[in-house]
């Protein structure tokens, strides 16, 4: 993980910062330049909301070498108050006892450390509400 | 099609964990069959489908190292990536040189050379064709993505392990009449269901297997093809590309691939041909449930009712709608960049009615479906035997 | 060629080591700078060249991600990889898709974000454009394999050291004329034999930087053209593509470029020009000796006498044959896969006479020469003001 | 270096394994499976001679990870008596002294280890004569 990318992703993954079209109101997450919906290119910074549902899931039984000591770890994908899904682990919960529609609360959280630079990568985990 | 191309030669390496052949090596040894069952004197330019040989083999310019290879020295040569879908891409890329006027005589080839990184590697070089920053760094693998994809079609749909199952035993049925493929076995619903889970609900036997291979076909206008006529004559009669979110999360239907649609749609249209014109399929099975959901998005099912596909039997090879006669990339092998390639060799193959035991009766019309990554992007064909 | 397509739209995003920009971020930038200039409401397809994404990003499957940033949903998007030649190759599949009428309006880009690996992860991306196994295996850099061409035409040619830094000297004086250079700082000789050696002879100053950065045209048929007319009408009268043996020691001629000797004479050819009807070029100038055999090479100096072409100032842009009047890949930067699009950007600013200081007297036919390797692959385009 | 690719490369590296076409006479280095020159795709198995003679050359400063212990290092590529060339480092000599012509001897040396797996890795060198 390079220090420069993990930097200008700190807005997205510390404080879920979204861009809203000025246009047709969409909700664009991480912010784009572009609507995808209609082309306009004027957004909205705002923060989403921590809160939302959970659409669909599985459980990681076999991870890459990053997140290996993490192993079986749930993942899944959330849909937020604002109608914007994001993809994150589901974290403090029985991985058994998942189900979608789960209501989930957005936390922040170390996400894995990197063994050659030594540096610990934060960013956004679920946990069922 | 504007113009008629065909396919007059087909060629594949060996497909397995080849640890005493470099990626040039299996490369060359695909496109030497395929020049070879064609009968040209010559190729006037080639593309080549690589998805990552940067993260396999440190290995980039491939284009450049493949036609020294080959022998054919200062002729154009071009690779194209689209992840898993790199060899389709070189065969779209094949028809346009031709159908531009630039090229007469052209090689489409692909290949992945995998077994030079350990699991690990493979794992995060796959991992590259889903998106590094929202998807990969969360801790998601490609299994991963797809398990969510098939949680969701059961939570739906109510589809269940079992017919996933069933995908991989029908394929692997099919497999084990290819003396291609890497994993010729037979094996049955239990052998899945109780193998190890990778991403719940997806078992290793749900995914496809890690392999080394290449693949390669000779392409040229049909006018060029009727000088020739050292095979039946097969046309590819349409052609179909498209793409969407790249992040599986982005997708307002989770089940639903719509560059798979999309292409199918553009592929059908061109050929002049409804999808119940086609004879057999060759698609991206690289987990059972991307078969499903291929079916259901190509409009062989109806949304939500191709869990059934493969236990009722209505796609083995006997059946109304074959699909994957060739064991498909979960028994047949899956070198990502060569799967593209190698189910054009399949279809040719049955068109040509050289399959043996596993042939398809009356094949006449075929189709290949490759996906890349979770369904970011989509090439179909249509090849019809003249 | 057969059919005219023309170039009417040009977009770069900053170049530069853009660390708070990511990749999809500067690909879309130039892109919608293209857009915007060429006035059009939709693209039909896109290609992208970029030579190692999955090295630099850990990121594959370019094409389907840069659609979607773009916002172009589910449109055919291709990614094409021919090493630092990524971005012609782009330049050529894009024509050829339109030429074979698949396509009316396609978006040519190109793009390469090197600042997310440190200094020696660049270096061992860039070394997979070279052969792993026979050159990279043993030590060689990229500097090193041009040094080992420098080191030959000197020996063979007498050229000199001074000749060489004169080739920086002349590309940054171009670059100090142009706003979007990443280093337009004036240079002299001494500066580029003062400057720390690299691999003998080549002085870093001799080097083209890594740089993060992107570019994008748009293109269509010349009858497309005529409707939109925001602009003075640009077309593109030739094309040419061909490959040499990957590794450089493979070749007979060391300091010949055979690659770009045939893509230069398929192009000429396919133009119905000559060399001397060309008014200005941009060339893969990744290091000084690249610029002086690559002017042999397309015929603009006889073999061996080259060397002298900076230091006369012929190829100065006030001078009778201008070369890299955008300051060339020396100063206005390289990312790799961005570069050959970048050079289709100039000759169009040039050919529009909106090239300010360093704008070119009369110019109507522009050539650009994009480059693989050690010279394993070559892309050329002729540009014509109609 | 994944050890399957060391070792399918240890008869090129070590032995200087080449392949003579039986049709038109032209090496090959590395063997291949189809010759460039006359399209023949029948080969002789044979070891090159170890002499040769120096075409062109560079002395690397700036060496990748792998290599930065050994720099600078002298690299070049050399013309064996067959006709083949390869490129290898230029080892044992004066970097200061080289010139193109000098006549170089073959040699079996150690070419780098590698971190991360310990393995070390060898292969061929020129030596002045
Ligand atoms: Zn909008
Ligand atoms: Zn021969």
């Amino acid at each position: 993980m390079a220090i420069p990318e993990y930097w200008r992703e700190i807005k997205h993954r510390y404080k879920l910062e979204a861009g809203k079209c000025k246009s047709c109101g969409y909700i664009v997450f991480p912010m784009r330049l572009i609507c995808p919906k209609c082309q306009n290119q004027d957004f909205d910074s705002i923060n989403l909301s921590r809160e939302g549902t959970l659409i669909t899931y599985s459980v990681i039984r076999v991870a890459s070498s990053r997140f290996v000591n993490q192993a079986p770890f749930a993942v899944g994908i959330v849909e937020l108050k604002e109608g914007v899904r994001i993809l994150s682990q589901i974290t403090d919960c029985n991985i058994n006892e998942l189900k979608s529609g789960m209501k989930m609360q957005v936390e922040f959280r170390r996400i894995f450390d990197d063994g050659s630079s030594g540096v610990i990568n934060y960013g956004y985990k679920c946990v069922p509400m | 099609m504007q113009q008629d191309i065909a396919v007059i030669g087909i060629g594949l390496s060996r497909w397995g964990e080849l640890w005493e052949q470099s990626l040039r090596d299996i490369f060359v040894e695909s496109a030497l069959h395929a020049i070879k069952d064609s009968g040209v004197d010559h190729i006037d330019s080639m593309y080549v489908g690589s998805m990552s040989p940067g993260l396999f083999n440190n290995q980039e310019h491939l284009a450049a190292l493949l036609a020294d290879y080959l022998g054919v020295g200062s002729i154009p040569s071009t690779r194209v990536e689209s992840a898993c879908a790199s060899g389709g891409l070189a065969m779209k890329m094949a028809c346009l040189d031709i159908m531009s006027g630039t090229s007469e005589i052209v090689l489409a080839g692909g290949v992945e050379k995998m077994t030079d990184v350990d699991t690990d590697g493979a794992t995060l070089a796959l991992a590259s064709a889903a998106d590094y920053a929202y998807e990969v760094y969360q801790g998601v693998t490609f299994p991963g993505l797809y398990a969510m994809i098939a949680r969701m079609h059961m939570d739906k749909y109510g589809t269940t392990e079992q017919q996933l199952a069933e995908v991989a035993v029908k394929n692997h049925l099919h497999g084990s009449m290819n003396s291609m493929a890497q994993f010729p076995q037979k094996i049955n619903v239990d052998a899945v269901l109780n193998s190890v889970v990778i991403a719940d609900p997806l078992h290793i036997l749900d995914c496809s297997p890690i392999t080394d291979g290449a693949a390669a076909v000779i392409l040229c206008s049909a006018e060029k093809a009727r000088q020739l006529k050292l095979h039946p004559q097969i046309r590819i009669s349409g052609l179909g590309h498209a793409t969407d979110t790249m992040a599986l999360h982005s997708r307002e239907d989770i089940t639903a691939l719509s560059a798979v649609e999309k292409a199918g749609i553009t592929a059908l249209k061109m050929s002049g041909k409804k999808i119940d014109d086609i004879d057999l399929f060759e698609v991206h099975d690289c987990f059972t449930i991307a078969e499903i959901c291929i079916l259901e998005a190509l409009g062989l099912f109806p949304k939500g009712k191709g869990g059934n596909a493969a236990a009722s039997g209505k796609t083995r090879f006997d059946g109304p709608m074959p699909v994957n006669t060739s064991g498909g990339l979960k028994a047949k092998g899956h070198p990502v960049g060569a799967t593209g390639i190698a189910q054009i060799v399949e279809i040719v193959t049955q068109l040509r009615e050289q399959a043996g035991e596993r042939q398809v009766k009356n094949a006449r019309v075929g189709l290949t479906q490759n996906m890349g990554g979770s369904g970011g992007s989509c090439l179909v064909h249509i090849l019809e035997a003249v």
